[in-house]
C-alpha cells in the first residue's frame, strides 16, 4: 500500500560532502523507524481495502456523487485549460490530476467550515458551491478574485505562498474564541512548506489549539523544483515537532481523502487542535499555462501517475459494483458538456471592469488621495471626450 | 470628571481600555502584552481585566501575528496588534503590504480589514539597534493603509479610538519618546477627524509641518524663533496617509515658507512627498523651496550619536532661516 | 565580434554567465533557477554549464534566500539572487533591510555584502495579481542598499556586471515587460559609472526623467512631442539610491521644467524625492512645478485595467502639456 | 536524571474548549512516546552520571578550565549589569545562569568553526577570545556590535530575533561548497524558535545538507512569556520533522553540553548535516537590565533553579575529587578580581565616536548622497564653530 512517489528520480544535492545517515542520529533524535504509510481506501485499481484506523462508509449515491464532482471539476479545468489557449484567459492553474484530494477533502466539510485555499482549489470551490464561472474573473483579468468569501466560506485564492495558512489559523481562533464547533481547513503546496509563514502557522495554531486542518497537496513539484528542495523526510511528519498529529494519505483516492479529513476535521470540533494531512499526488499538467514542464522532468514520471488516475480508479468501482450504470456516465458526459459550454459562455460575456473601477474598494472609509486621484482621473478621461467632441 | 491630564503612555491605555469595555470583538494581540503589559506598559493590566481570551500574549514571530490578525478580522474580530519596536515589523511586512493592505480591494469591498497595527517608533531614548526607527515612509506608499501618528495624549486617547473604529487597516505610530509625556485628555470631547492636521501654533512667516514626536520639537523651535522676533505657524499633519495637504496649502498660502520635519531619513521620507505636492499646490506664492529636515541617509546609529543624527532644535532653526533667507 | 543585437533577457542571461565564468566566487540562487532557466529563462543553461553548486535552486522561501545569501557573503561568497516576481520580495523584506542593508555598518566596515537581488518588476504583461508590482521606493529609502534599474540590454548587461562587481548589497530591478526588447551590447566597451544617469535624448523645452521600463515611454513621447514642435530632453536615471541629481540638475537648468515618469505609485514615490531635491537646487530656474506620471494609490489593478492604471504614451503627453503651459 | 522545568506552571491557554490528547493522534501520528530524556554528565549535586550515547573524558586541568570560563564569564557578566546600573552602559543582557550552555558549547569548537550568537551570547564570546570589553560598545551605544566577526570567527551579536539562524546556514553552505572541514553553531532561544526565519533555517541546512548546529538554549522565558507560549511539545523534536536529530541536554550541566555539541559539531564535520541541541537551562536574571520579571514570574521557580547552579555542581566535583585545591579557587578569585577591574575601566574610557562616524560604513563603495549629508553636517557643525569664534 506504500507508493514510492520519487524514489526513482536522481537526488539533487548541491553538497558534494558524503550524505550520510541523515535522520539516524544518536540518543534523543527520535529519527522515525518506518517508511511513511499512505493511508489508502480504494486501490488504482478500483478495489476498496481497509484501513486499521480511517474507515469509511458510503453507499451508491454518495459514491457516484463523488465520481460526478471529480468529472465536472476535471471537465471545468479542461475548459479553462482551452479557453486559456484561445486567449480568453490571461493564465490558467490547472488542477489536472489532484481531483481526489480536492473532491475528498471539499466533501469532508460542513457548511459552516471554512476554507482558505491556494490559486489551484478549484475541484475545492466547486464542493463549495462557488460558481466554476467566479474562479475564473482573475485568471482573465477583470479582477483579483472578487467573490464574497463569506457567501459559500470559501476564502479568496491566495497567490503569495503560504500567507493563507495564517489567516486560516487566525480564523480559526476566532471559530474557537466564538465557541463554535465549526472547524477551518487551510490547503497548500509541497513548495509552500518551505514558506516561514506555513511554520508560523503550525506554532500558532498548536499553542492556541485552533480547530485547523492544514491539508499540503503534495504534488511533487514547485513549478520546476522536485519535492527534495523542500525537504529531506515526508512532509506529514513535520507536523510532530510542532505537537500535533500529521497524515499521509493517497491523494489520489478520494476515499481516503474524504475518510482522513472528516477525521481531522472532527478533531478539530472537538477541540483536539490542528491536524496536518499531506495528500500525495501529482500535477499531471504544467505548473501553469504559462509552464513548460518538459525542460525539467520525465515523461515516464507522468505516465506512471497515470495508471493511479483518481477519477479512472472510482468508476472501475462503481463498474465492478455495479453502482452506476451506462445512463449515469452518459448523464454526466452530457451534464459535463454543458457545464463546459456554460463557462465558455459566461467567460466570453465577462464584462471588462469600468476604468473607474480602479480607484474604488482600495478603502472601506474612503481616503482624500483617492478621491483626488479618483477626480483627476475622470478629468483627464472627459478632455479626450471634449476632443473627440469637437 | 472626564478631562484629566496624563501621560501620552496611559492615554493610550485608557483608550484601549475603552475599546475593549465598548466592543466585545476588539482583541489585543502581541508579544509580552499581558501579564508584563508590554515593554512599554501600554497594555498594563488589560489582560487582568479582560482575560486572556482577549488581551493575547502571542508566540515570537511577527508574520504569524499579524497574519493570525487578519483571519481573525475576516471572522470579524477588531484586532489591535502591538509590534514590540519600530525594527521589529519588517518579519510582519510581507503580511502587512500583500494581505492586509490587499485584502479588501481583492475582494471587491465583501471583507472589511479593522487591524490596528500599533508601533512604538523613532529615537531619542538611548535604545540599542533597531529599537529607535521611522519607517513609516514604507507605509504610507502602500496603497490600501492608512499611517497615523499622535503627538500628544488627547490626540493618543481619540486617533487610537478612531483607528479601531475605522474599518481599514491603520498603521498607529506611537513617538516612543514622548511615551512620558502629560497632556489633558477629555474622554468626552468630540474627536476630530482621525485625518485631519491641526495647526498646533499660529504663524505668519513660515510654516514648520511634522507629526508625532517632532511636533514638540518644532513647537519650541518657534517659541524660539519668536523671541528673534519670527512668526512661525506649526502643522501637526496627525496623518501621513492620507495627508492633510488641504490644511497645510492654507497654512502655505499664508506663510509663503515651508519646512518639514520628520525622524526618518530624508531620502523618500514623507517630506519628499509633501514639498513635492505642496510645491505643485503652491507654486506661486512659495517664496522658497520646500526644505526637509530629517534622519540622514545611514542606518539609525549608535545611541551616542543620536542627538547628532536626530533633527533637534538648532537643525530647525537652521533650516528655517535658509528658508527665510530665500 | 564584440557588439551583437540580443533582447535585455538575453544580456541579462550573458552578463551572468560572464560573472560565472570570471570569478570563481559568483553564486547564481533562487526559485526554479536551474533545469528551468528561471520562469523568464534569464538563467537559462547557467546550471547546465556551471552545475548545481554554482547554479542553486532553492527552496521555496524567500527570507531563506536572502538570508543564506548574507551568509554565503559573509564566506566570501558573491551571490546573485533571483526573486521571482516583484510581489514576492515581502518575505524577504525583513532580512534585507534589518541584516542585509545594515551588516556593513554593524561590523564597521569588517565586512562586506557584495550581494544582487535581481527582481524582474513592473507590469504592462496581463499577469495576475503581485506579478506587475514597483516597489523601488521600498527599498530606495533604506540606508546600505543601492538600488538601479537598466532600461535597454547594453544597461542590463553592464549594470548587471557592475552590479556583481559592487561590494554593496544592490537591489536589481529588471524591467519585465522589456526583456523581449532588443538592443546592441558590446561586451567589450568600457561601461559609464553605474550610478550615473544618461541623457538618453537631447532637448530645450522641459525635462523627461524615468527609468527601466518608462525610458521607452518617455522616448516616446519626445519623438511625438517633437511633431507638434516641442524639444523634450529625456533622461535615463539608471539608479533610483543614489540619484545622480547632478546630471539632472544641468537638464533642468537648461530645460526649466520637469517631468518625472514611473510605474509606481506617486505618493511617496521616486517622483516625490527627485521634485523635492530638484526643486531646491534649481529654485529660482524652474518655470513650472516638477510635475508626476505614476501609478494610482491602488493595489496594482487586474490586468483589463492595467492600460488605464499605467502612464502611456497620452498621460506623458498630458503632463508635457501642463507643464509647459505655467 | 529527567529534569521537568516547566511543569509546576500553570498552563496558559486562552482558548476554553477541552483540550484533549494534543499529540497522540491515529495512525501516522507518530506522536513520540516517551517524555523527553535530558541529556546529563553531571547531576546539580556534582555527580558524575553516565550517559549511553554521549560520553566525556576530561582530566582535572580541562575540568579547572571549564570551571575558570564559567566564573569569569559571570563575573564579566556581573559587572556589566553593575555598569548599567551606574549608567555606563544603557542595557545588558544578563546570562547569568546560563555559563554552563555556552561555555560547554563554546569550548566545544575548533579555532576554524564559526559562531553566530544572539545578543547574550557572552560566555561564547570568551570562549572564542573576543574581548569582553568589545562585547559592551553596542551596550553602552557607542556602536552597533562593531567588532571584525573574522577576527574571532565570532559574528556579530543579531538583534532582530532568529535571523542570524540563516546567516549560519548559508555560512556553513559556503563551508560545504569549500570543501572545508569545519562547523557553524548557530545560537537562538525558546522565543525565537517560532520565528519562520528559524525554519526556514531549518529546511535550508537539511535540503543542503550544511554542516550546522543549531543550539537553542531554552531558558524558559521569552521576556515575560514562558515556553508554552511558543511551542506544546519539547523544542529539540521540532528537528525531526525536518529530517535531522534534534537532542535535549541538561544545560546547567557543562560537560553533557560539551559533549553534545562536540557530537554534533562531529556529524557536521563528518557531512552528515545539520544538528538540534536544546540546552534546557534558565534564565536567572531579568530579561535585559530594563525588565522586571516579577511582574511575570514567582520567585520559588527561581529558587528551584538555584539548586541545579551551573558553576556550583562543577565546583562540588572538583572539590569532591581533589581536582583543585584553595589556591585555585583563590587565585581565581583574584583573576575574577582583576577582569571586573578591566573591564570597568575599559568601559569608563571607551571614547565616544566622533560626530561624522555616522556618515561611515553605510556603503563599501561609497554613495553620492551620503558624501552630500556628510558636507552639509560638515558645514552645519562648521556654522556654529564660526559663531562661537566670533
Ligand atoms: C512568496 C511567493 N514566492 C514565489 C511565488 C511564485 N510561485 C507561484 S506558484 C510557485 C510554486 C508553488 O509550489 P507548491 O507550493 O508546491 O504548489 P503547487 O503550485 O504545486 O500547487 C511559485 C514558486 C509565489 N507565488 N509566492
Ligand atoms: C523580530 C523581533 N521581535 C521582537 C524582538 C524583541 N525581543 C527581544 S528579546 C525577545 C525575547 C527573546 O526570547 P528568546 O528567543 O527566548 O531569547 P532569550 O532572550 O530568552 O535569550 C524579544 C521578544 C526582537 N528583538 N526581534
Ligand atoms: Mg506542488
Ligand atoms: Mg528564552
Amino acid at each position: 500500500m506504500t507508493v514510492e512517489g520519487t524514489a526513482a528520480r536522481k537526488p539533487r544535492r548541491s553538497v558534494k560532502r558524503t550524505s550520510a545517515s541523515a535522520t539516524k542520529g544518536r540518543a534523543g533524535a527520535q529519527a522515525p523507524a518506518t517508511e511513511p504509510q499512505l493511508v489508502q481506501l480504494l486501490t488504482p485499481e478500483g478495489e476498496r481495502v481497509t484501513h486499521p484506523e480511517y474507515a469509511i462508509d458510503l453507499g451508491p449515491e454518495e459514491l457516484r456523487g463523488l465520481y460526478r464532482d471529480m468529472v465536472l471539476t476535471r471537465r471545468f479545468d479542461a475548459e479553462a485549460t482551452a479557453l486559456q489557449r484561445q486567449g480568453e484567459l490571461g493564465l490558467w492553474a490547472s488542477l489536472l490530476g489532484q481531483e481526489a484530494a480536492q473532491i475528498g477533502s471539499g466533501r469532508a466539510l460542513r457548511d459552516d467550515d471554512y476554507v482558505f485555499p491556494t490559486y489551484r482549489e478549484h475541484g475545492v470551490a466547486w464542493c463549495r458551491g462557488v460558481d466554476p464561472a467566479n474562479l475564473l474573473g482573475m485568471f482573465r483579468g477583470v479582477n483579483h478574485g472578487g467573490w464574497d468569501p463569506n457567501s459559500n466560506n470559501f476564502h479568496l485564492y491566495t497567490i503569495v505562498i503560504g500567507s493563507q495558512t495564517l489567516h486560516a489559523t487566525g480564523y480559526a481562533m476566532g471559530v474557537a474564541k466564538d465557541g463554535a464547533d465549526s472547524a477551518v481547513i487551510a490547503y497548500f503546496g509541497d513548495g509552500a512548506s518551505s514558506q516561514g509563514d506555513v511554520a508560523e502557522a503550525f506554532t500558532f495554531s498548536a499553542v492556541y489549539n485552533a480547530p485547523v486542518v492544514f491539508f499540503c497537496q503534495n504534488n511533487q513539484w514547485a513549478i520546476s523544483e522536485p519535492t527534495e528542495r523542500q525537504t529531506r523526510v515526508p512532509l506529514y511528519q513535520r507536523a510532530q515537532g510542532y505537537g500535533f498529529p500529521g497524515v499521509r494519505v493517497d491523494g489520489n483516492d478520494v476515499l481516503a481523502c474524504l475518510a482522513v479529513t472528516r477525521w481531522a476535521l472532527e478533531r478539530a470540533r472537538r477541540g483536539e487542535g490542528p491536524t496536518l494531512v499531506e495528500a500525495f499526488t501529482y500535477r499531471m499538467g504544467a505548473h501553469t499555462t504559462s509552464d513548460d514542464p518538459t525542460r525539467y522532468r520525465l515523461d515516464d514520471e507522468r505516465a506512471a501517475w497515470e495508471a493511479k488516475d483518481p477519477i479512472l480508479r472510482l468508476r472501475a468501482l462503481l463498474e465492478k459494483e455495479g453502482h452506476a450504470d451506462a445512463a449515469f456516465f452518459e448523464e454526466l458526459e452530457a451534464e459535463s458538456e454543458t457545464l463546459g459550454k456554460r463557462v465558455r459562455e459566461a467567460v466570453r460575456t465577462m464584462p471588462d471592469p469600468d476604468d473607474m473601477a480602479m480607484f474604488d474598494h482600495t478603502y472601506a472609509d474612503g481616503h482624500a488621495l483617492v478621491d483626488e486621484e479618483r477626480a483627476q482621473f475622470a478629468a483627464y478621461q472627459a478632455s479626450f471626450a471634449d476632443s473627440e467632441g469637437n | 470628571m472626564a478631562v484629566t491630564k496624563m501621560p501620552l503612555a496611559k492615554a493610550l491605555n485608557e483608550s484601549l481600555r475603552t475599546a475593549l469595555e465598548t466592543d466585545p470583538k476588539v482583541l489585543i494581540m502581541g508579544e509580552d502584552v499581558g501579564k508584563l503589559g508590554g515593554v512599554f506598559r501600554i497594555t498594563d493590566g488589560l489582560q487582568k481585566d479582560f482575560g486572556e481570551d482577549r488581551v493575547i500574549d502571542t508566540p515570537l514571530a511577527e508574520s504569524g501575528i499579524v497574519g493570525t490578525a487578519i483571519g481573525l478580522a475576516l471572522r470579524g474580530y477588531r484586532p489591535v496588534v502591538e509590534i514590540q519596536f519600530d525594527g521589529f515589523v519588517f518579519p510582519a511586512y510581507d503580511q502587512i503590504v500583500t494581505q492586509l493592505a490587499k485584502m479588501h480591494a481583492r475582494a471587491l469591498g465583501t471583507v472589511k480589514m479593522p487591524v490596528v497595527v500599533r508601533i512604538p517608533y523613532g529615537g531619542g531614548i538611548g535604545a540599542v539597534e533597531h529599537h529607535s526607527e521611522s519607517p513609516e515612509s514604507l507605509f504610507a506608499h502602500v496603497a490600501g493603509l492608512k499611517v497615523v501618528s499622535p503627538s500628544n495624549s488627547s490626540d493618543g486617547y481619540w486617533m487610537l479610538q478612531q483607528a479601531i473604529q475605522s474599518d481599514d487597516p491603520v498603521i498607529f505610530f506611537e513617538p516612543k519618546r514622548r511615551y512620558w509625556d502629560k497632556g489633558e485628555v477629555d474622554t468626552e470631547a468630540i474627536p476630530g477627524e482621525l485625518h485631519k492636521a491641526r495647526v498646533a501654533r499660529g504663524g505668519t512667516d513660515l510654516t514648520l509641518a511634522a507629526y508625532g514626536p517632532m511636533v514638540k520639537v518644532c513647537l519650541e523651535a518657534a517659541a524660539a524663533a519668536e523671541e528673534e522676533g519670527r512668526s512661525i505657524e506649526v502643522v501637526d499633519l496627525r496623518s501621513v496617509s492620507p495627508i492633510d495637504f488641504d490644511t497645510l496649502q492654507a497654512s502655505v498660502e499664508r506663510t509663503r515658507r515651508l519646512v518639514v520635519v520628520h525622524e526618518a531619513p530624508v531620502f523618500f521620507g514623507s517630506g519628499a512627498e509633501i514639498a513635492a505636492r505642496i510645491t505643485e499646490r503652491c507654486f506661486y506664492h512659495l517664496e522658497a523651496p520646500v526644505l526637509r529636515v530629517g534622519g540622514y541617509h545611514a542606518p539609525y546609529p549608535p545611541a551616542r550619536l543620536e542627538e547628532e543624527y536626530l533633527p533637534g532644535l538648532d537643525r530647525v532653526l537652521d533650516a528655517v532661516d535658509r528658508a527665510l533667507a530665500y
